[in-house]
C-alpha cells in the first residue's frame, strides 16, 4: 500500500495571472529552484479572469489537485481582479465543501512576481499533500468514450 | 483545417540540456492539426526566426507555437516575426520551455514528457486563436485640465507650449489658487505673486488656452481620446467682452463689508468684486448673495457708473459643451481642521489663525500690507506661537496622515514673523520636524540658528484668554516633559491639508477613484504616479495627496507629459487582448441581458450599455458593450458573466477549455 | 383570502392593473397553481393558503406576460425580495407591477412601487425556516465523505430538467450557460459530473442574489434539496460581505464589489 | 397464447433466484421515503408492489436519459470511429403498471418506424415486461381515457394482478412471457379461476382520446385552446422527461485528448431553445406553441402518422409540474370545446 | 422619566447637598429618581488599582442589579462612580468572556441593558424644561467646571468636545446663567492628593478658584462630590497657600438648577457648604432678561 502511494505521481493545474504568479514562476526558472514537475500551468490575463467552472472543469477532466494564484491584495495590475477574484473563492470553497468536494485538492495563493521561491514551495507542498491524498477518484469525470466506472443505464 | 507550425528551441544548453528537444519536435509533429515541426539551437536569433519565416509562407501556416523561453521574454520577438511573414501576430503562442520546465526540472523522462504536454497545450490553444488586430482609437487632441490653481497652470502651459489646444476650467472668478494666497515661498523667500502671476497672464494670452473661469465641470462622459465635456459657466452678471475691468463698478458698490474669501475672511471686499487686483480674466464677478440689488430689487450703482454698460443682470448660467482627448484633474485642496481642536479657541479668540491667513497677514497684498499685526487690535504681536499638526498626524482628534507641506510653511511663518517684527519672540510647538527635500533641512535650520525660533517639541493642550494675552498650555517632552505656558499675543495653527469639499462628488462625476481620505487614488502609487486608473485622465496637485508647490508643479509637468504623449499620435492603437459582449442573430441579438452586474466588477468603467432598436426606434433590449478604448483585459467581466456573453480575446473560453482539454 | 379578492377585484375594476397575478385551486387540495385574473369576476378564484409557494416573479420575464400590461402580483417575502433585485438588475422598471403582500393573517398590503416594496420587506422578519436550519446544519456536520456520498446520490437523481432553472425568478438569462456550447460549459448529459457541474453552477450564479423562495427544489420533480446550496452561499455572503440581496433597488452585487480586508485565511 | 397462472408471493424469491441464474438482471420499482423509482434489484423485498406511480418512468430501461451512440479516439493524425458495445444483457422489467408497459409500443413505433435505432433495438430485444395490474389509482391516473386500463395486459409479456393478500395471477401473453414461465416452471402454479376485475383500481374515463385526436387540427389555429392553459407553463422539461413515451433527445459530442464519445440526451419540447435554428430563427418563440406542439405531438401527430398514440395515461407530468399543468384536465376541456 | 439611581459613598457623607438637590430638583423635572435596592462601593477607592477583578465586579454588580431591576438608565452623580460603571459596562460589553467569568463571581447576569448616564447628560435632556421652568433665572456669571472624570478618557464620556466640553454650559446657560469662558474648566484639581499632598491640592484647586474669581465669576459650578470638597472645603488652605482669600462659593449644578426652579436654599442644602453661599446684592432679579448664550 505504501509504495502505490509514493508511486502515485498526481495531476495538477495552476490557473495564474500573467503580472505576477506566472512571472513568479518565471523567477523561479531563472534562479534554477527546482520543483515538482507534476504542475501544468494555465496562464491567464488576472486571477479576475479565472471562472469558477474552469477549476470543476480540471478536475473533471481528471486533475488530482488545483492550484489558483495571483497577485498579492494591492498588487493586481489590473487594480481590484483579484479583489473580485478573492470574493468568488471565498463562496466557490463554501459551496464546494457543503456538496463534498474535497477542499484540500484546492489551493489558493498569492505569489508575486518577485517570489520564485514561494512558488517552488507551493507547488512541491502541493504535490505532496495531494500524493498523501491518493488519486482524486471520487470526483466524477467527463464522459470521453472510455470506459466507464459505473455502467451507463 | 488548421495548419500548425511547432518550433522548439534548445536555447543552447539552457532548454536542451534538460529537454530532448528534437524528441519534443517529434512528438508534436504527430499532434493532429501540426503540418511542420523542427527543433533548432536559437529560435530567437535571426536564422530561428527566418525558420518560422519560412515554414510560414512555404506550409501556409495558419498559426505558430514556439516552444523556448517565457513569453514574457520573447512573445513580442515572435509575434512581430510571424507579422513579417504575414501572419497575423495573435496567431502566435509560446509554450515556456525554459523558465517553465527545463529550469525548473531534473533531466528526466517526465521533463521531456511536461514539455510535450506544454507545446501540445498551446497547439490547442493556437487552434483556436483568431486574428486580432490592434485597437484603433481616435484621439481629439485638445486636453481638459479642470483647477486653475499652480498645478493646473502648469499643465495647461506645457499642453499648450507643445501645441495642443487646452480648455481649462476654474470654478473661481480668477486663476491663480491658493499660490495665489500665499507670501513667500519656502526654501526660497521668493514672493508668491511674483513667481505666480507672469504664468497666469501667459494662460490667459496663450492661443492655444481656452479659459473658463468661474466656471464647474458639469459632466463628463466618454472614454480616453473621446470625452465630451460639459462646462457650466456660472453667470457673472457681467458681459466679459464688454468688460474693460476698469473698476469703477467695484469703486462705487455700496456693500462693502463682505469678509473677502482671498485673504481668508480677514479682510473685506464688495459684492461686485474681483477676488485679488492681479486675478486672470481681471473681470469682476456680482455676488448674488450679497448684491443690493439682487436682495431688494434696487442700486444698480454699478451699472450706472459702468463706461462700457456691460452689467448683465439677468445672465443665467451657459452650459458649454467641448470635446477633449484627455483631461487633467488639478482640483487642489483646502485648508481644513480648526475644529478638531475646539480647545485650541478658534472662532472664539480673533488672535487664533490658521496658517493660510497667516500667509495674507505677511503678503503685501493682504489686508495689513504686509505687516504682521494681529486680527483683534491691529497690535504688532510680541509673541507668536506657532502651532504645527493642528489637525494631521493624530487620528484621535483629526486625521491620520500628514499634510506635508506644514513643517515648512511653519518654518516659513516663523523665519517672515521674525524678518518683520525683529524682537519678537516665535515659538514653535511641534511633533517631529519633516524637512525632506532639495534646502529644506537646511531652511528649518536657518529658522532655529538665524532667527532663533524657538521649537518646543511637544502638544498644545489648550488656549486660554488672560489679561489680553492667549495662555498656551502644552508641553515640551525635550525638557523632562514640563509643562510649558507661553502668553502670545497670537496664535498660528498649521492646520489641515484636506481635498476641496466636493472631491467626492467630482470623482463620482467623472468616475475616478479616491480614498478614504477623499483624494484622488493614481493607477499606480509608484509607477504610474500622474494617471488615474481611468485611461485618459490624468492627475496633477493637491487634490491627489499633500504637496507642496515644486512637488505639485512636478507632478502637473508629468501630468501635461503624459497627455502630450497620447496626443503624439493621430489614433491610440492598443492591444487587442479586450473583453468583447457577443452579438448574435435577431430576435436575441445578444445573448447578453442587461443585468448589468458586470459593471461594477470592471475596474475601468468599460462597461457601457447599447440600447437596441427596431427601426421605429423603440428600444427592443438594452445589452451590455464594452468600450475597447477604456477596457484594459484583466476579463474580471468575463467570470463574472453568468450566460457567458462577454468573452476575452486572446483568452477566450474557447481557448482556455481546449488548454485544459489538451492537458 | 377574501381581502385579497377585494383588492384583485378593486384593482381590475379601476383598471389599476390589466391582469392579477395570482394563486388558484390546484388539482388536489395540497397544490395550488398559479393563475392570471383579468376580470373581476375572476378574482373569486383566488386563493391563498401554504401551498401558494411558486414565487410568481419568475413570470415577469416571460414575453406573454409582459405583453398582458400592468399586473398586481400576489406576493410573499420573497417574491417582494425578487421584485427588487430584479429591478436592482435592470429587468423590472418601477410601477410595471402593483405587489399585493398578503402577510401571515391574510392582511393585503398594496405596494404599487418600488420604494413601498423596500419599505415593508425591510420590516419583514429575516433568516431561514427552523427545519431548512436544521437540514443545513445536519448535512454540514457530516464527514466529508459522507457529504460527497449524500450529494452524489441526490444528484444522481436529476434528469436535468432544468424546472429549478424554470421556476427561479433570478433564472432569467436568455442564454444559460447550460445551452453555451462554444465551449461546452456542462455537459449536456445528466451523467454525474453534469448533474455536480450544473448544480454547482446553478448554485454559485445566484450566490449572493437569491432570494430565498425554494421554488427551485418546490419544482425538482425528485425533490432535490437544491435551495440548501443555495441558503448555504447566501449566508456566506451575508456573513462575509454583508450582502442582503432583494431589500434594495441598489445594485450592490457581492461578486461584483469586494473590501481590501475581505476575509482570505485560506489563502496564502 | 394467453395462459392464466397462479404465482404466490412466496414464490416471487425463488423465481427472482430462476431468473438471475439465466443471466438476467431484474430492474423493480423501489421505495425511498415518499418516492418510488426503477432500480436494478436482486430480491424481492426490495421491491415496492404498493405503489401508485413511479416519479420517472420505466423508459430509461430502453431509452436511458444519456447513451453513447458512438465512440472515437485520436491515433496519431487519424481517428477511429467505434460502435459502442450494444447493452444487449437480458433485462426484466418487473412491476410495471399496465401504462407503462403499454408505453413501449409507442416507443417501439418511434425508434424503428425508419430507419433501425440499434441502441433503442438491442435493449428492447433482450427486454420482458413482467406487469403489474393496478389495485390503485390517483387524481392524475387517466389511462382509461387514452385506451388502456388498470389491467390492460398490452405491452407485458407476463401480467400479474394481485389476488388476496398473498398471491398473483399471472397472464402469460407473450413468447418472451412463456420462456420466463418456462424458466419459474413450478413455480407457476395452476389456475383456480379466481377473476381479476374485482382487484382492479377504479379509473373512470375522463375524455376520448381517438376522438380528441381527430378534432385536435381544428384546434389548431384556436389561440383560446392553448393561450390561457400555457400562461402560467413555466417551460421546463420536467413534463417531457418523467413521460414514459416523449422520445426525444439531443446529441452531442464529449471528449478529452485522444477519446470522444457522441452521446443522446433526453431534451424536450417544452424547453425555448428546442427549435431554435442556426439562424436565430426559432419557429415556436411562445410557451403556448410549445405546449400546443405537446398535446398535438401525442394526441393527433403520433396517431396519426404512427398508429399509436402519445400518452399512456399514467399521469406523471402532471404530478412532476411545478406549476400543476395538468395533461388530462387540459386534454377533458379541449374534448369539451366546441370547434 | 423613571431612572435607577445609584447615589454611591459620597452623596450620603461628605456630599450630601448633592443628593438632597438632586432630589429636590428632579420632581420638577419630571425624573423619578429610583435607588437600585442593594447597591455597593462603585470601587472607586482602591480597588480599582489593586484588584482588576475586583475592580469590575463591584460595579458590576451594582450594574446587575439595576439591570434586574428593569432599568434602562443608571444615574450616577458622581463621577467617579460613574466613571467606574460606565468603565465595567463598556469592558464587559467588549469582552464576552471577561462577562462571563464577572457574572459568575457576582452571581448576578448582567448583559447590558441598563445604560450609565450622568447628572449632566440628564440635565442636559431637561434643559428645554429648566428653562421653562426657571421661575428665578439664576442672573449671575458662573464657571463651569468638569473635572476630570466627565470628560475622561474620551472613549467613555459623553461630551461631544472632550477637550473643550459644552455641555455644563450649555445647563446653566437654561438656568439663566451666563457661563464664563475660563482656562481651567477640565483641568484636574488634586482630589487623588486630597489626603496625601494637601500642598499640592492647594497649588491645583488654587489655579481653578483663582482663575475663575479673576473673570468675574459670581459661583463655581461642578458636578463632582470631590471637586466639591477639594474646591469647597479645602478653601482655606488654598487661600493659606495664595494669600489671597476668594469669597466665590462652589455650586453644584443641581443647586444652581434648582434656586432657577424656585426651591428653596435649605431644600437645596446649600448652608451645608464650607464657603458661604452668598451673592452681590441686586443681580439675581428676574428684571433683566436672562442673556443667552
Amino acid at each position: 500500500m505504501e509504495f502505490a502511494v509514493s508511486a502515485f505521481e498526481p495531476k495538477l493545474v495552476a490557473f495564474v495571472c500573467n503580472w505576477c504568479t506566472y512571472a513568479g514562476a518565471d523567477l523561479t526558472g531563472t534562479s534554477r529552484i527546482k520543483y515538482a514537475p507534476n504542475v501544468r500551468l494555465i496562464r491567464l490575463p488576472c486571477t479576475g479572469r479565472i471562472d469558477f467552472m474552469l477549476l470543476l472543469q480540471a478536475f473533471g477532466k481528471g486533475a488530482d489537485g488545483v492550484i489558483v494564484s495571483g497577485c498579492h491584495p494591492g498588487d493586481c495590475h489590473y487594480t481590484a481582479g483579484n479583489f473580485h477574484a478573492r470574493r468568488r473563492w471565498t463562496l466557490f470553497r463554501r459551496l464546494l465543501d457543503f456538496v463534498g468536494v474535497d477542499l484540500r485538492r484546492v489551493h489558493f495563493a498569492w505569489v508575486s512576481a518577485a517570489e520564485g521561491a514561494k512558488w517552488a514551495e507551493l507547488v512541491n507542498d502541493v504535490k505532496t499533500k495531494i500524493q498523501a491524498l491518493g488519486p482524486y477518484d471520487a470526483f466524477p469525470k467527463r464522459l470521453d468514450g472510455r470506459p466507464q466506472p459505473a455502467e451507463v443505464a | 483545417m488548421p495548419r500548425i507550425g511547432v518550433f522548439i528551441c534548445h536555447c543552447g544548453e539552457n532548454i536542451g540540456a534538460t529537454v530532448d528537444a528534437a524528441a519534443v519536435a517529434k512528438a508534436a509533429g504527430e499532434l493532429p492539426g501540426v503540418v511542420h515541426a523542427v527543433d533548432y539551437k536559437y529560435m530567437c536569433s535571426d536564422p530561428g526566426q527566418n525558420l518560422i519565416k519560412e515554414a510560414i509562407r512555404e506550409k501556409k501556416l495558419t498559426g505558430v507555437v514556439v516552444g523556448a523561453c517565457s513569453p514574457r521574454m520573447h512573445e513580442p520577438t515572435f509575434r512581430r516575426a510571424c507579422a513579417e511573414a504575414g501572419l497575423n501576430a495573435f496567431l502566435c503562442e509560446m509554450a515556456n520551455l525554459r523558465e517553465h520546465c527545463s529550469w525548473v526540472h531534473e533531466k528526466l523522462p517526465e521533463t521531456t514528457e511536461k514539455a510535450i504536454d506544454l507545446v501540445r497545450v498551446m497547439v490547442e490553444k493556437v487552434k483556436r486563436n483568431r486574428p486580432l488586430f490592434p485597437i484603433n482609437v481616435p484621439i481629439t487632441k485638445t486636453a481638459l485640465v479642470l483647477g486653475g490653481g499652480i498645478a493646473g497652470i502648469q499643465a495647461a502651459l506645457d499642453i499648450a507650449n507643445a501645441g495642443h489646444p487646452v480648455v481649462l476650467v476654474e470654478r473661481e472668478a480668477s486663476i491663480g489658487g491658493h499660490m495665489a494666497q500665499l507670501s513667500e515661498t519656502f526654501p526660497t523667500l521668493d514672493c508668491s505673486q511674483c513667481i505666480l502671476t507672469p504664468r497666469m497672464v501667459e494662460v490667459a494670452q496663450h492661443p492655444n488656452i481656452r479659459l473658463y473661469t468661474y466656471s464647474e465641470l458639469e459632466s463628463l462622459e466618454g472614454f480616453i481620446g473621446n470625452f465630451k465635456a460639459v462646462i457650466r459657466k456660472k453667470a457673472r452678471g457681467i458681459d466679459e467682452a464688454t468688460c474693460t475691468g476698469c473698476g469703477a463698478c467695484i469703486q462705487k458698490c455700496p456693500t462693502k463689508k463682505i469678509p473677502s474669501e482671498f485673504n481668508a475672511h480677514l479682510g473685506h471686499r464688495t459684492a461686485i468684486y474681483v477676488p485679488f487686483p492681479q486675478a486672470v480674466p481681471n473681470k469682476p464677478v456680482i455676488d448674488r448673495a450679497h448684491c443690493t440689488y439682487y436682495r431688494t430689487g434696487k442700486c444698480k450703482l454699478c451699472e450706472r457708473v459702468c463706461p462700457t454698460k456691460a452689467l448683465r443682470y439677468d445672465q443665467e448660467d451657459l452650459l458649454v459643451e467641448v470635446a477633449v482627448g484627455a483631461v487633467v484633474v488639478a482640483t487642489g485642496y483646502e485648508v481644513k481642521g480648526t475644529d478638531f481642536f475646539p480647545e485650541y479657541g478658534y472662532g472664539r479668540y480673533k488672535d487664533v489663525i490658521t496658517g493660510l491667513q497667516f500667509e495674507r497677514l505677511a503678503s503685501a497684498s493682504g489686508p495689513t500690507l504686509g505687516a504682521i499685526r494681529r486680527p483683534s487690535d491691529g497690535q504688532v504681536p510680541e509673541t507668536v506661537v506657532f502651532i504645527a499638526c493642528a489637525g494631521s498626524r493624530d487620528p484621535a482628534k483629526g486625521l491620520h496622515y500628514c499634510s506635508k507641506i506644514c513643517c515648512m510653511y511653519t518654518a516659513k511663518h516663523a523665519m517672515l514673523y521674525k524678518h518683520k517684527v525683529h524682537h519678537g519672540r516665535p515659538y514653535v510647538f511641534y511633533m517631529d520636524i519633516r524637512a525632506g527635500g532639495k534646502m529644506y533641512e537646511e531652511f528649518v535650520r536657518r529658522a532655529i540658528e538665524e532667527d532663533q525660533v524657538s521649537y518646543i517639541r511637544g502638544r498644545v493642550s489648550r488656549i486660554y484668554e488672560k489679561n489680553g494675552k492667549l495662555i498656551v498650555k502644552g508641553v515640551d517632552t525635550l525638557l523632562n516633559s514640563r509643562p510649558v505656558e507661553i502668553a502670545a499675543d497670537l496664535v498660528v495653527l498649521a492646520t489641515a491639508m484636506v481635498p476641496q469639499p466636493d472631491a467626492e462628488a467630482l470623482a463620482q462625476k467623472m468616475k475616478i477613484s479616491y480614498d478614504g481620505d477623499r483624494f484622488l487614488n493614481e493607477a499606480h502609487p509608484k509607477l504610474r504616479p500622474v494617471e488615474m486608473n481611468t485611461a485618459g485622465i490624468f492627475v496633477a496637485g493637491a487634490c491627489q495627496a499633500p504637496k507642496d508647490i515644486p512637488e505639485t508643479v512636478a507632478q502637473a509637468s508629468g501630468a501635461a507629459s503624459k497627455v502630450i504623449g497620447l496626443f503624439s499620435k493621430d489614433e491610440l492603437s492598443r492591444e487587442p487582448v479586450v473583453a468583447v459582449v457577443n452579438r448574435t442573430a435577431p430576435p436575441l441579438f445578444s445573448t447578453c441581458v442587461g443585468c448589468f452586474l458586470c459593471e461594477t466588477a470592471c475596474p475601468y468603467q468599460a462597461i457601457e450599455r447599447e440600447e437596441i432598436k427596431d427601426r421605429n426606434g423603440n428600444v427592443l433590449k438594452t445589452v451590455a458593450r464594452v468600450n475597447q478604448g477604456v477596457c484594459q483585459g484583466c476579463g474580471t467581466c468575463v467570470a463574472l458573466c453568468r450566460s457567458k456573453s462577454i468573452d476575452l480575446q486572446g483568452f477566450t473560453n474557447e481557448q482556455v477549455f481546449a488548454e485544459l482539454v489538451a492537458l | 383570502m377574501e381581502a385579497l379578492r377585494q383588492r384583485a377585484r378593486e384593482l381590475l375594476a379601476a383598471g389599476t392593473v390589466q391582469a392579477v397575478l395570482g394563486y388558484a385551486a390546484g388539482s388536489e387540495p395540497d397544490r395550488a397553481r398559479p393563475c392570471f385574473v383579468r376580470t373581476a369576476a375572476e378574482a373569486d378564484g383566488l386563493i391563498w393558503n401554504e401551498h401558494c409557494r411558486q414565487n410568481l416573479a419568475t413570470y415577469l420575464q416571460k414575453p406573454e406576460v409582459r405583453a398582458l400590461g400592468r399586473l398586481a402580483l400576489v406576493a410573499r417575502r420573497s417574491t417582494l425580495r425578487a421584485l427588487l433585485q430584479l429591478a436592482a438588475e435592470n429587468q423590472l422598471a418601477d410601477g410595471r407591477v402593483v405587489a399585493l403582500f398578503v402577510a401571515d393573517d391574510g392582511a393585503v398590503t398594496e405596494l404599487p412601487t418600488l420604494a413601498a416594496i423596500e419599505e415593508l420587506v425591510a420590516r419583514l422578519p429575516r433568516g431561514l425556516s427552523d427545519a431548512d436550519r436544521q437540514e443545513l446544519d445536519r448535512i454540514a456536520a457530516l464527514p466529508l465523505g459522507e457529504r460527497q456520498a449524500y450529494w452524489a446520490g441526490e444528484f444522481a437523481r436529476c434528469i436535468k430538467c432544468y424546472a429549478c432553472r424554470a421556476a427561479c425568478p433570478l433564472c432569467y438569462c436568455a442564454r444559460c450557460i447550460t445551452e453555451a456550447n462554444q465551449p461546452q460549459w456542462i455537459p449536456v448529459s445528466s451523467d454525474p459530473l453534469g448533474n455536480l457541474e450544473w448544480n454547482i453552477a446553478r448554485a454559485m450564479h445566484l450566490a449572493g442574489r437569491c432570494v430565498d423562495c425554494g421554488s427551485c427544489s418546490d419544482a425538482c420533480p425528485e425533490g432535490i434539496r437544491l435551495d440548501l446550496l443555495n441558503h448555504v452561499l447566501a449566508e456566506e455572503a451575508r456573513t462575509q460581505f454583508g450582502a442582503e440581496p432583494g431589500y434594495s433597488v441598489r445594485k450592490d452585487y457581492a461578486l461584483a464589489s469586494f473590501k481590501p480586508d475581505d476575509k482570505q485565511e485560506y489563502i496564502r | 397464447m394467453t395462459e392464466q397462472r397462479i404465482l404466490s408471493r412466496q414464490n416471487l424469491g425463488p423465481l427472482f433466484e430462476r431468473l438471475a441464474a439465466d443471466g438476467r438482471r431484474i430492474l423493480a420499482p423501489v421505495r425511498h421515503g415518499d418516492r418510488v423509482g426503477f432500480e436494478r434489484v436482486t430480491r424481492p423485498d426490495e421491491v415496492a408492489l404498493d405503489y401508485v406511480q413511479t416519479r420517472t418512468s420505466a423508459k430509461s430501461a430502453v431509452f436511458p436519459p444519456y447513451e453513447p451512440l458512438l465512440q472515437f479516439a485520436l491515433q496519431g493524425k487519424d481517428v477511429q470511429v467505434a460502435e459502442p458495445a450494444p447493452d444487449a444483457a437480458p433485462t426484466v422489467l418487473f412491476g410495471v403498471h399496465p401504462c407503462d408497459a403499454a408505453s413501449f409500443a409507442t416507443l417501439e413505433a418511434v425508434f424503428t418506424w425508419d430507419t433501425p435505432d440499434l441502441p433503442f433495438e438491442s435493449k428492447r430485444a433482450n427486454l420482458t415486461i413482467i406487469g403489474l395490474s393496478c389495485t390503485q389509482g390517483d387524481a392524475y391516473c387517466f389511462c382509461t381515457s387514452v385506451g388502456g386500463g388498470p389491467g390492460d395486459p398490452r405491452g407485458s409479456d407476463i401480467l400479474l394482478t394481485p389476488i388476496g393478500a398473498t398471491h398473483f395471477l399471472a397472464e402469460i401473453l407473450t413468447e418472451r412471457g412463456q420462456a420466463v414461465a418456462r424458466l419459474a416452471g413450478e413455480l407457476l402454479e395452476p389456475h383456480r379461476g379466481n377473476g381479476k376485475d374485482a382487484a382492479l383500481a377504479q379509473i373512470p374515463p375522463r375524455f376520448d382520446a381517438r376522438q380528441l385526436g381527430a378534432k385536435l387540427p381544428a384546434l389548431f389555429n384556436h389561440p383560446a385552446a392553448w393561450q390561457e392553459q400555457a400562461l402560467r407553463c413555466l417551460g421546463c422539461g420536467a413534463c417531457a422527461f418523467v413521460c414514459p413515451t416523449c422520445s426525444c433527445f439531443d446529441i452531442t459530442d464529449e471528449r478529452d485528448r485522444y477519446h470522444g464519445v457522441r452521446l443522446r440526451c433526453w431534451d424536450s419540447c417544452g424547453l425555448a431553445l428546442f427549435t431554435l435554428h442556426a439562424s436565430g430563427h426559432n419557429p415556436r418563440t411562445k410557451q403556448s406553441e410549445r405546449w400546443r406542439q405537446r398535446v398535438m405531438h401525442k394526441f393527433a401527430y403520433q396517431p396519426e402518422r404512427l398508429g399509436v398514440l402519445g400518452c399512456v395515461g399514467c399521469g406523471r407530468c402532471s404530478r412532476a409540474c411545478p406549476v400543476d399543468m395538468n395533461l388530462a384536465q387540459h386534454a377533458q376541456q379541449l374534448a369539451e370545446t366546441a370547434v | 422619566m423613571k431612572l435607577g439611581y445609584f447615589p454611591g459613598c459620597s452623596l450620603e457623607s461628605s456630599a450630601r447637598e448633592y443628593n438632597e438637590s438632586l432630589q429636590a430638583v428632579a420632581p420638577l423635572l419630571d425624573l423619578e429618581l429610583c435607588e437600585v435596592p442593594d447597591w455597593n462601593c462603585c470601587g472607586a477607592t482602591a480597588a480599582h488599582s489593586l484588584n482588576h477583578k475586583l475592580a469590575l465586579a463591584l460595579p458590576a454588580r451594582t450594574l446587575a442589579l439595576a439591570e434586574r431591576a428593569g432599568f434602562d438608565e443608571l444615574l450616577v452623580p458622581c463621577s467617579a462612580c460613574y466613571s467606574r460603571l460606565a468603565a465595567t459596562r463598556r469592558d464587559l460589553l467588549a469582552n464576552e468572556a471577561l462577562r462571563q467569568e464577572i457574572t459568575s463571581i457576582i452571581e448576578l447576569d448582567y448583559v447590558g441593558s441598563t445604560k450609565v448616564v450622568s447628572v449632566v447628560d440628564v440635565l442636559g435632556r431637561a434643559a428645554p424644561t429648566i428653562r421653562a421652568k426657571a421661575s428665578v433665572p439664576f442672573l449671575r456669571k458662573v464657571a463651569c467646571y468638569y473635572g476630570c472624570y466627565l470628560t475622561r478618557p474620551a472613549s467613555l464620556t459623553t461630551c461631544a468636545r472632550p477637550e473643550d466640553p459644552q455641555e455644563m454650559e450649555a445647563i446653566v446657560a437654561s438656568a439663566g446663567a451666563t457661563p464664563l469662558d475660563w482656562a481651567f474648566k477640565i483641568d484636574c484639581c488634586g482630589a487623588a492628593l486630597s489626603v496625601s499632598r494637601t500642598a499640592t491640592v492647594a497649588e491645583l484647586a488654587g489655579r481653578i478658584v483663582a482663575d475663575a474669581a479673576e473673570r468675574g465669576a459670581e459661583a463655581l459650578v461642578v458636578a463632582c462630590p470631590l471637586c466639591h470638597t477639594n474646591l469647597d472645603l479645602r478653601r482655606p488652605a488654598i487661600e493659606r497657600h495664595r494669600g489671597v482669600s476668594y469669597a466665590l462659593p462652589v455650586l453644584y449644578i443641581t443647586q444652581l438648577v434648582g434656586l432657577a426652579l424656585g426651591l428653596s436654599e435649605r431644600a437645596l442644602g446649600l448652608h451645608r457648604h464650607h464657603v458661604p453661599v452668598r451673592f452681590a446684592p441686586g443681580a439675581a432679579a428676574p428684571a433683566a432678561a436672562p442673556k443667552e448664550n
